[in-house]
């Protein structure tokens, strides 16, 4: 169980990655980064049972409110960002070279 | 005393400074008081001391130091003075016949631009040249040495206005510098062996033991080629006939070219202690002399001619000295620095006064060049060796000498005879010039100028010194006062082996020699006036004549072999190895440099995508690395 | 508080300078004139004081006017000056030739004064510091505050092509020198593992014995940075840039000192430190010397460019100092340092005058001139003075040191002196060939007619010059005498340290 | 009690960056209170940074010591500067609000959390507290689509790289069941976790391969932006490499020694020569100078590899100096120059030297300091640092790095050239004020003085690092 | 026992179904769908942790993760009426590279994962809320003051962006 549980984490990492990597979109990379961020509580969580130790899974307390918060952030220059370049793909965002 | 040797040097440097800092603004009455006064005192001082000096009967070598330049453990080097029959005989006819051509030189040079740069030259020249003849030690002989070669050079080049003056100063000064790198090596190798350079501590023994002496004795003798005009390196002393003919008359023929004569007789014992050494410079001197007489056969410039034969007399000088008899090279060198300090004063007179060198366009002189001619002529009969003139004596000691010397090394026979043989060339080539300039048809295109007192004193005094000086050295034991002179100095060496009946003989084949190539030359030059004989003779030997008038493509040789070789290899260091193999290393260096720089970049693609992959890449290779 | 304005100490030598550049900065002058004179006057009085020490400094007296004060306590780092009979006379050179060079650019330079002064008054102070530090650190401190200095020098007043060599010169010196700071904090860190001090005193490092692969590498480190700035074929490509290129007084103090920093390095530091690995690397480095004489003549020979060609010929000439550094002979190694002195002055003073002949008509190539001996016949016979002393004429100064140095390689090592002796030969036919071009012949182009011979200040100028030129020549021993003895017992340690 | 004053500072920067917010939205007229304001509060800031009672307090979460008082006194510094130079800058956009300020102020209170702590909730936390104080200060210039990008690109890329050191906490929580960095027996496991950790601690730093947003966000920020994201969070940051290298490896060492320190090396000696490399190609000097930072986190970065106590000593030492020479190149690209909408060319700076003399020496010595130059700041670091690898018996890492300082030189003195030996074209206008005026000074100053005087600073490294010595 | 396989049946179903909800989110073209699944993908964890015994995170992750952040995403895309993304439009590079760093990051994980002894699991463990809410607020009362800081400056510095001129 735990083990699984852990695999899954490394699994959702991975498909995180994949996502950044995978999709154009400013809103869906950063959706890459919220499952990462979720993989991470996960193995908190996981680690947490397996360890008997409730420290981590304050720390996926923690995690959630700066996900949050980045999210807010994040959101508003993604908002910002649209409004000057009119596009939400990454492969826009190209001035800034070599 | 010590002051006044300091003096006799010392003095000419006054003159130079003071013509070289103030001369441009003095009259140039007081230029030249300036500049004959400081070497009129300093001839005043020698003739002082060397009266002493004569007068105290060859006392011990007076050895004076001033200072020291160096001082290290094991090399000390001082400013000294060494007063012994060898410098006191040096002193006295560079002096003496310095002062005369400075006397001369303000009537030859009188008109031209920069006189009181000429006098300050000839007054520096003065000081080296004394430096040089009185140094105690090799290295303060090495200043002198250099030193004069630098006053040649300046000398040389002294109308700079031209191109070739200056070439040839500079030729000058490469081709002696290239001697002076081997007397330099040969110092080295002296003071390996002997840790000192004093003439005192090295010759006072009169004999020295060298391991390498034949080493040391080549190098200096290197030295001496380069100074004194000798096989290899004799090329630059006809083209220093540039120079204002005074300067040809004092440096280049009576004083600075006998250096070379003067520092093998200094450094006898080692040269003494190299039987080799000795046999080389024969055979090397005694090619030189006899090929630079048949160069000055065919010369049509009267001061090429003059210098060619300066080359053959300073082998003549050479061979002495290789046959041992040091003191008849110094003998020789007094002789023929009267007369062809004479001869080249004359030229200077002709030249002065019909403004060209070239002796077929003169001719007639005789006439109009009274006194002119007769010292040319007195000097003429010296140097082609007619008794009872200078030449004679001097030539006929080292004819005889090397006839000596050839009784127990066989083979110099031969330069016995190729020694008489240059004297029946000089004869020949001399009256030839003789006889062209001042008999026959005058050829000038330009009235000739009149004589002046100021040159034709020198001319007069030399005359009668190439008159006289000879009897110093008649060929009979007893009064051969030169032989008497030196035979403290040089000891065991001045004895003779010659029976009475085989002086005659070898006297008697000399004064042949030299009637005989007198009358050719009267024959070819004087009774027929248009030379049609002579013309003939340099149709039918043309290839001859050429090669002799190119002298033997020598100079055209060394520019092929050495010049141009080295000047290709400049311009290949410069333009290959430094620009473009150091140079281009290093560029490409930047180069490459620069492009992984360009390359890189290109990794920089903007897209923030690519720069997660290479941060996701980079950790999967970072954890796969380090498990 | 007396003592310090009374003494001249080894830190007025060093700080004035500084202090005179940081006057300048502050100080609001705005007049040419004024900075030009209060540049020169004040550059006197460092060179006053250093005569003062000259004359106080006794030549048996081994390492002398010590002054030592902690610094970096962290890592044992000492304030340590001192001067001996190695550094005396360059010290003395230095400070010599900066006011000459202040009183050469009062025509010369005419934009941007202020910081042409304060350049020259920093790198004065990193010379001299160079010249007296005894703590490894502290050298390296001053060597490196020449950089800049110089680099503005070159670049900023310099010719068309300055950039580059100022970027040229920068990259060369760096490059030795950040090597050598390796090399540097190697041995200091190896002394530590071995004797657990950390220490940067120049003379606990005396001898070090290192392992030999390190003790290689770091003795090439040591090497690269000198022998870059000596320079010693094959690093020398920058020289020729960068004389070329800087102005007068750039070039002068560069051949006047900044390569006397190399030699004085190779002295001070490659052969006392790395004793026996440079007994192993003598024939290569003696080698390269000669190679440097013979192939630094024949590049001056190939000149076009006058400044060039002098800049060329001293490749050659500092082949004759590392000849008699590596020969390891007395006589060598007194002509060595001699000839330190003796190139700073006849180079130096031959690129003054090459600066003159460019600020009369502005060009450096020798085709520009010919036959100008006639319109200047004073510069012309200075110019053929100083060559004849470049040349090593006896009678002048380049004589004694050319000649020492080859007396002693020959009773080491004879062919490396018959090789060097040739260089006698090259650099006369070099400078004798680049006089009769410019200064003899016709007059080739008329506006050179035009020409001034030298005014007052020229006169000063290279009757300034001329004076020590004359003097080292008549009279080495004078100099020669405060420097042997600091010699003889360098010469015995070293050879101490090859037994 | 003894708690609150411990985090005194802190505290009053917080409280600070309210107060400005609340006179900028409710009294703006006062808004030029804001730089003396807050430079008097720094001032005070700096008397209770330096009063700070020492020990462990909020459960032993927080701690006060040298090595945390370091890192605190460095950035109030940095700090200092920061607002000096910056204030001039925002005015000249008309950017000039409190907020830019607060947020200055709240990121410099997450890096004082981040220095002072071995836990990794804080830590996080602390880090995250800079983080987004910093996407909001490259956001908050709109007028350009780089200035736009720029933040899009930090946010993006450094919100995923702190998604990964979360991950990486998950996982060494897993572990070593706990949450604060204590030395324990490596496993392959935590290997990973560290590894992932310290991605983004280094992706801060801006080391291989985590480097290729920081030209990008560089260039494009505005220079005062620049000017604090390119110097303080990277401090911070050292500070908690330090802890984490400083905790494991050693024990990294004993077991897998080569690999480990061969993977750090390769991405110390990558990030000098691609950092150099790239930054001698360069045209627009931000940028260049972004690379030229990336390079110095790689030599920063060799001595935190070095892990002994000499070598960490240097990479504060380094860590400060390079804070003081970022700062002044940035701070005069910031005052020579058009608005922050235009590009930072080389060729703009063609003679400037003369024209404005102070800021170009200033920019001069930051540049001849990164070089390396003695007399400057930079050549002590690297002294240090060079010493403590060869010490550590780096060798290799040591003659890397010198060689590429040597070609570094080269595009550092490209930019004094330009200043200097070009002729000037066309003049860049000046914004330079009493503030940005003294904020130059300080940097001209320490960059000497600190250069020629280490002394002070290497000995407050020497006794951070003194705190560490138990670690062993 | 039953009990037991009920739970371990349903564990594995959302296990699996957070996998396919993560599969869907990076796959997904359209913001939307792709949103949805995200959203999936957090209820199905907040299952998990709710049998890993984290009740107290598995509301919060529904109440605080799906409800407020999720909601903010969908508001955003909704504002910028995102359409999905064209096929073909960027670079094959990473189409291939995303994969495949994808399996070597997991493979080296799991890799890694195996090697670690895993304890036996602890039978139905339980957050002990009333102790992890009293550590929060005084062990962790610094980070969690920091937090209420970051959300401050969170909050203006959303409101300072999302301006359009400032």
């Amino acid at each position: 169980m735990i083990l699984e549980g852990l695999i899954l984490s490394i699994f959702l990492f991975g498909l995180g990655c994949m996502t950044f990597l995978l999709r154009r979109n400013l809103i869906l990379m950063f959706l890459g980064i919220e499952l990462i961020i979720n993989s991470a509580n996960l193995a908190f969580v996981v680690f947490s049972a397996n360890n008997n130790n409730y420290e981590g899974s304050l720390f996926v307390l923690f995690s959630i409110g700066i996900a949050a918060a980045e999210a807010a952030v994040g959101l508003a220059i993604f908002i910002s960002a649209y409004r000057s370049f009119k596009s939400a793909y990454i492969d826009f965002f190209k001035i800034l070279r070599f | 005393m010590e002051l006044i040797i300091l003096l006799i040097p010392l003095l000419p440097l006054f003159g130079f400074l003071l013509n070289a800092f103030f001369g441009r603004k003095l009259k140039k009455e007081f230029v030249s008081l300036i500049g004959i006064g400081s070497v009129g005192l300093s001839l005043f001082f020698s003739l002082y001391l060397i009266i002493i000096y004569l007068l105290n009967k060859y006392p011990e070598p007076l050895n004076f130091n001033y200072y020291s330049l160096l001082d290290f453990i094991g090399l000390k080097i001082d400013f000294g003075i060494l007063i012994d029959p060898l410098s006191v005989f040096m002193l006295f006819f560079v002096t003496f016949v310095g002062f005369w051509i400075h006397l001369y030189s303000i009537g030859y040079m009188g008109k031209e631009e920069g006189y009181s740069r000429y006098f300050a030259y000839l007054n520096l020249f003065m000081f080296f040249m004394l430096i040089l003849s009185l140094a105690n030690n090799f290295l303060l002989m090495f200043v002198g040495w250099e030193g004069v070669g630098l006053c040649s050079y300046l000398l040389i080049g002294f109308y700079f206005k031209e191109e070739w003056p200056s070439n040839a100063g500079r030729k000058a000064f490469i081709v002696n510098r290239i001697g002076d790198f081997g007397f330099l090596l040969g110092l080295f190798l002296l003071f390996s062996e002997k840790s000192t350079f004093s003439f005192g501590d090295l010759f006072s023994g009169g004999e020295i033991y060298l391991k390498y002496a034949t080493p040391i004795a080549l190098l200096l003798f290197m030295g001496a080629t380069g100074k004194s005009a000798q096989i290899p390196l004799y090329v630059w002393l006809p083209d220093a006939m540039a120079g204002p003919t005074p300067v040809s008359a004092l440096i280049h023929a009576a004083t600075m070219v006998t250096a070379g004569v003067y520092m093998v007789s200094r450094a006898n014992p080692i040269f003494e202690a190299s039987p080799t050494a000795s046999s080389i410079i024969i055979i090397i001197c005694g090619a030189t002399a006899f090929f630079a007489a048949t160069m000055a056969l065919t010369q049509r410039d009267i001061k090429k001619i003059l210098a060619y034969s300066t080359i053959s007399q300073l082998g003549y000088m050479f061979m002495a000295t290789g046959a041992h008899k040091y003191h008849y090279g110094i003998f020789h060198v007094f002789t023929h620095s009267f007369f062809k300090a004479c001869l080249f004063l004359g030229a200077g007179a002709l030249i002065h006064s019909l403004h060209t060198n070239d002796i077929f366009e003169m001719g007639g002189m005789k006439e109009k060049m009274k006194k002119t001619h007769w010292t040319f002529l007195f000097a003429c009969l010296a140097i082609a060796g007619i008794p009872p003139f200078s030449g004679f004596f001097s030539k006929d000691a080292i004819l005889s000498s090397l006839f000596i010397e050839a009784q127990h090394k066989n083979w110099v026979y031969i330069f016995y005879f190729l020694g008489l043989l240059t004297a029946f060339l000089t004869s020949f080539y001399m009256f030839r010039l003789y006889y062209i300039v001042f008999w026959g048809k005058p050829r000038y295109k330009k009235e000739p100028h009149h004589e002046e007192n100021v040159m034709t004193i020198p001319l007069i005094v030399l005359a009668i010194g190439s008159l006289i000086t000879g009897f110093l050295a008649i060929p009979v034991e007893k009064i051969n006062l030169i032989n008497k002179y030196f035979h403290p100095f040089y000891k065991d060496l001045t004895e003779s082996h010659l029976s009475p009946a085989t002086e005659i003989i070898l006297i008697f084949a000399s004064i042949f020699v030299a009637l005989f190539g007198l009358r050719i030359a009267y024959v070819l030059y004087k009774k027929d006036e248009d030379f049609v004989l002579a013309n003939n003779l340099k149709e039918k030997f043309n290839s001859l004549y050429k090669v002799l008038f190119n002298k033997y493509y020598v100079d055209e040789f060394y520019n092929l072999s050495f010049v141009k070789p080295f000047t290709l290899i400049c311009k290949i260091s410069y333009k290959f190895f430094d620009e473009i193999i150091i140079d281009g290393f290093l560029i490409a260096i930047g180069f490459i440099l620069q492009m992984v720089g360009e390359i890189l970049r290109f990794f920089q693609t903007g897209n923030a995508k690519t720069y997660a992959v290479y941060i996701i890449s980079g950790i999967v290779v970072i954890i796969w690395l380090i498990l | 508080m007396a003592d310090i304005i009374n003494v001249p100490t080894l830190s007025h030598l060093i700080f004035l300078p500084l202090i005179g550049a940081i006057i300048l900065l502050i100080l609001p002058f705005k007049k040419n004139k004024i900075i030009n004179w209060f540049s020169f006057l004040y550059s006197l009085v460092p060179f006053y004081y250093s005569m003062i020490i000259f004359m106080k400094f006794n030549p048996g007296g081994g390492m002398q006017f010590q002054e030592k004060q902690i610094w970096i306590k962290a890592f044992n780092i000492y304030y340590n000056i001192g001067v001996d009979g190695i550094s005396i006379l360059l010290v003395l050179l230095t400070n010599f030739l900066i006011p000459l060079i202040f009183l050469s650019s009062f025509k010369y330079i005419q934009e941007h004064l202020k910081m042409y002064y304060i350049s020259f008054f920093i790198l004065q102070t990193g010379v001299v510091g160079s010249f007296l530090a005894l703590d490894m650190f502290l050298f390296y401190v001053f060597w490196e505050l020449m950089l800049l200095p110089m680099y503005f020098i070159i670049g900023v007043w310099g010719g068309k092509r300055r950039i580059e060599a100022a970027i040229k010169f920068l990259i060369f010196t760096a490059f030795g020198s950040f090597l050598m700071f390796l090399s540097i904090l190697y041995i200091v860190s190896y002394n530590y593992f071995q004797k657990n001090v950390l220490d940067f005193n120049l003379f606990s490092y005396y001898n070090m014995q290192l392992p030999q692969l390190a003790g290689t590498l770091c003795f090439f480190g040591f090497l690269l940075a000198f022998a870059i700035k000596v320079p010693m074929v094959p690093v020398h490509t920058w020289l020729p840039d960068a004389h070329t290129e800087a102005p007068a007084g750039g070039s002068i103090i560069l051949a006047g000192i900044l390569l006397k920093l190399g030699t004085y390095g190779l002295i001070r530091f490659i052969v006392p430190i790395f004793p026996k690995i440079s007994y192993q690397y003598f024939p290569i480095l003696l080698i390269l010397s000669v190679l440097g004489i013979i192939y630094g003549g024949f590049l001056s020979f190939a000149q076009e460019d006058f400044k060039k060609l002098i800049a060329y010929s001293s490749v050659s000439h500092m082949g004759f100092i590392t000849l008699g550094i590596f020969s390891l002979n007395f006589y060598a190694l007194n002509g060595a340092v001699l000839q330190m002195i003796n190139h700073g002055l006849s180079t130096g003073t031959l690129f003054l005058l090459v600066g003159m002949l460019y600020e009369r008509k502005h060009t450096r190539m020798i085709e520009d001139f010919g036959g100008i001996a006639r319109v200047i016949p004073t510069f012309t016979a200075f110019f053929i003075f100083v060559s004849l002393s470049s040349i090593g004429l006896p009678g002048l100064n380049g004589f004694w040191g050319e000649f020492l140095v080859l007396l002693g390689t020959f009773q080491e090592k004879k062919i490396y002196a018959i090789l060097g002796a040739t260089g006698v030969i090259l650099s006369a036919a070099y400078l004798l060939t680049a006089i009769k071009r410019v200064f003899f012949g016709e007059v080739k182009y008329p506006e050179n007619e035009r020409f001034s011979d030298l005014d007052l200040r020229e006169w000063i100028l290279l009757i300034s010059f001329s004076i020590p030129i004359v003097w080292i020549g008549i009279y080495p021993k004078f100099f020669l005498s405060k420097i042997s003895p600091s010699l003889e017992v360098y010469l015995n340690m070293i050879k101490g340290f090859l037994k | 009690m003894m708690e609150i004053e411990a985090l005194s500072t802190e505290i009053f920067l917080t409280f600070l960056g309210f107060l400005i917010i609340l006179i900028q939205s409710f009294i703006p007229k006062l808004k030029k209170i804001f730089v003396p304001l807050i430079l008097i509060s720094l001032l005070f800031s700096f008397y209770l940074t330096i009063e700070k009672p020492k020990g462990f307090f909020f459960y032993d979460i927080y701690y006060v010591n040298s090595f945390s008082l370091f890192f605190q006194i460095g950035i109030l510094f940095g700090l200092f500067i920061t607002i000096l130079i910056s204030q001039s800058l925002l005015k000249k956009d008309g950017l000039e609000r409190g907020e830019v300020y607060s947020f200055m102020l709240w990121a410099s209170v997450g890096m004082f959390l981040m220095a002072s702590t071995d836990n990794l909730i804080l830590i996080f936390v602390g880090f995250e507290l800079l983080s987004l104080n910093l996407y909001i200060l490259t956001g908050y210039y709109k007028e350009t689509q780089v200035s736009q990008e720029a933040a899009l690109k930090y946010f993006l890329l450094s919100s995923f790289a702190s998604s990964i050191t979360l991950f990486g906490m998950a996982f060494y929580f897993g572990e070593t069941d706990s949450l604060t960095l204590a030395s324990k027996t490596p496993t392959y496991l935590l290997i990973f976790s560290i590894v992932l950790m310290s991605s983004g601690f280094i992706f801060k730093l801006s080391l291989f391969p985590f480097h290729f947003w920081a030209p990008d966000v560089y260039q494009g920020s505005p220079s005062y932006i620049t000017l604090f994201l390119s110097t303080l969070p990277k401090f911070a940051t050292i500070s908690v490499l330090i802890k984490i290298f400083y905790t494991f490896l050693p024990n990294l060492f004993f077991l897998y020694q080569e690999n480990s320190v061969k993977v750090l090396s390769i991405i110390a000696i990558f990030s000098m020569f691609i950092g150099n490399l790239i930054a001698l190609v360069q045209k627009d000097l931000k940028r260049m100078l972004a690379f030229s930072g990336i390079a110095h986190m790689g030599y920063l970065f060799a001595g935190l590899i070095a892990s002994s106590d000499m070598a960490t000593k240097s990479v504060l030492f380094y860590g400060f100096a390079y804070i003081i020479m970022t700062m002044g190149g940035f701070a005069v690209l910031g005052i020579i120059g058009g608005g922050e909408n235009e590009p930072r060319l080389l060729n703009d700076y063609k003679g400037l030297g003369y024209v404005y003399p102070f800021p170009a020496l200033v920019l001069t010595f930051s540049m001849a300091s990164l070089a390396g130059i003695p007399p400057f700041q930079g050549f002590s670091a690297k002294f240090f640092l060079f010493y403590s690898l060869i010490d550590a018996k780096l060798y290799f890492l040591a003659i890397i790095g010198i060689l590429n300082s040597i070609l570094s030189i080269y595009y550092y003195v490209r930019v004094i050239y330009f200043l200097y030996m070009k002729e000037k074209e066309e003049v860049l206008p000046l914004n330079l004020n009493f503030y940005s005026l003294l904020g130059l000074a300080i940097i001209f100053v320490s960059l000497i003085y600190f250069g020629i005087f280490p002394q002070y600073i290497f000995e407050r490294a020497t006794k951070a690092v003194e705190v560490f010595i138990g670690f062993f | 026992m039953v009990n037991v396989m009920m739970t371990s049946v349903l564990f594995y179903t959302f296990l699996i179904l957070a996998l396919i909800f993560g599969l869907f989110v990076a796959l997904f073209r359209s913001p939307l769908y792709s949103l949805l699944s995200l959203l999936g993908l957090i209820s199905s964890l907040s299952v998990l942790f709710y049998f890993y015994g984290a009740t107290f995170l598995s509301f919060i992750q529904l109440i605080v993760y799906a409800g407020g952040i999720l909601v903010l995403f969908l508001f955003v895309i909704m504002l910028l009426r995102l359409e999905p993304e064209e096929r073909g439009g960027e670079h094959p590079a990473f189409k291939v590279l995303a994969p495949i760093l994808f399996f070597a990051f997991s493979a080296a994980g799991v890799g890694i994962l195996f090697l670690k002894k895993i304890e036996k699991p602890v039978e139905g463990y339980n957050l002990p809320i009333q102790e992890f809410a009293h550590k929060l607020f005084t062990n962790y009362g610094l980070p969690f003051e920091a937090i209420t800081l970051l959300l401050l400056a969170s909050a203006v510095g959303a409101f300072i962006l999302a301006k359009r001129k400032i």
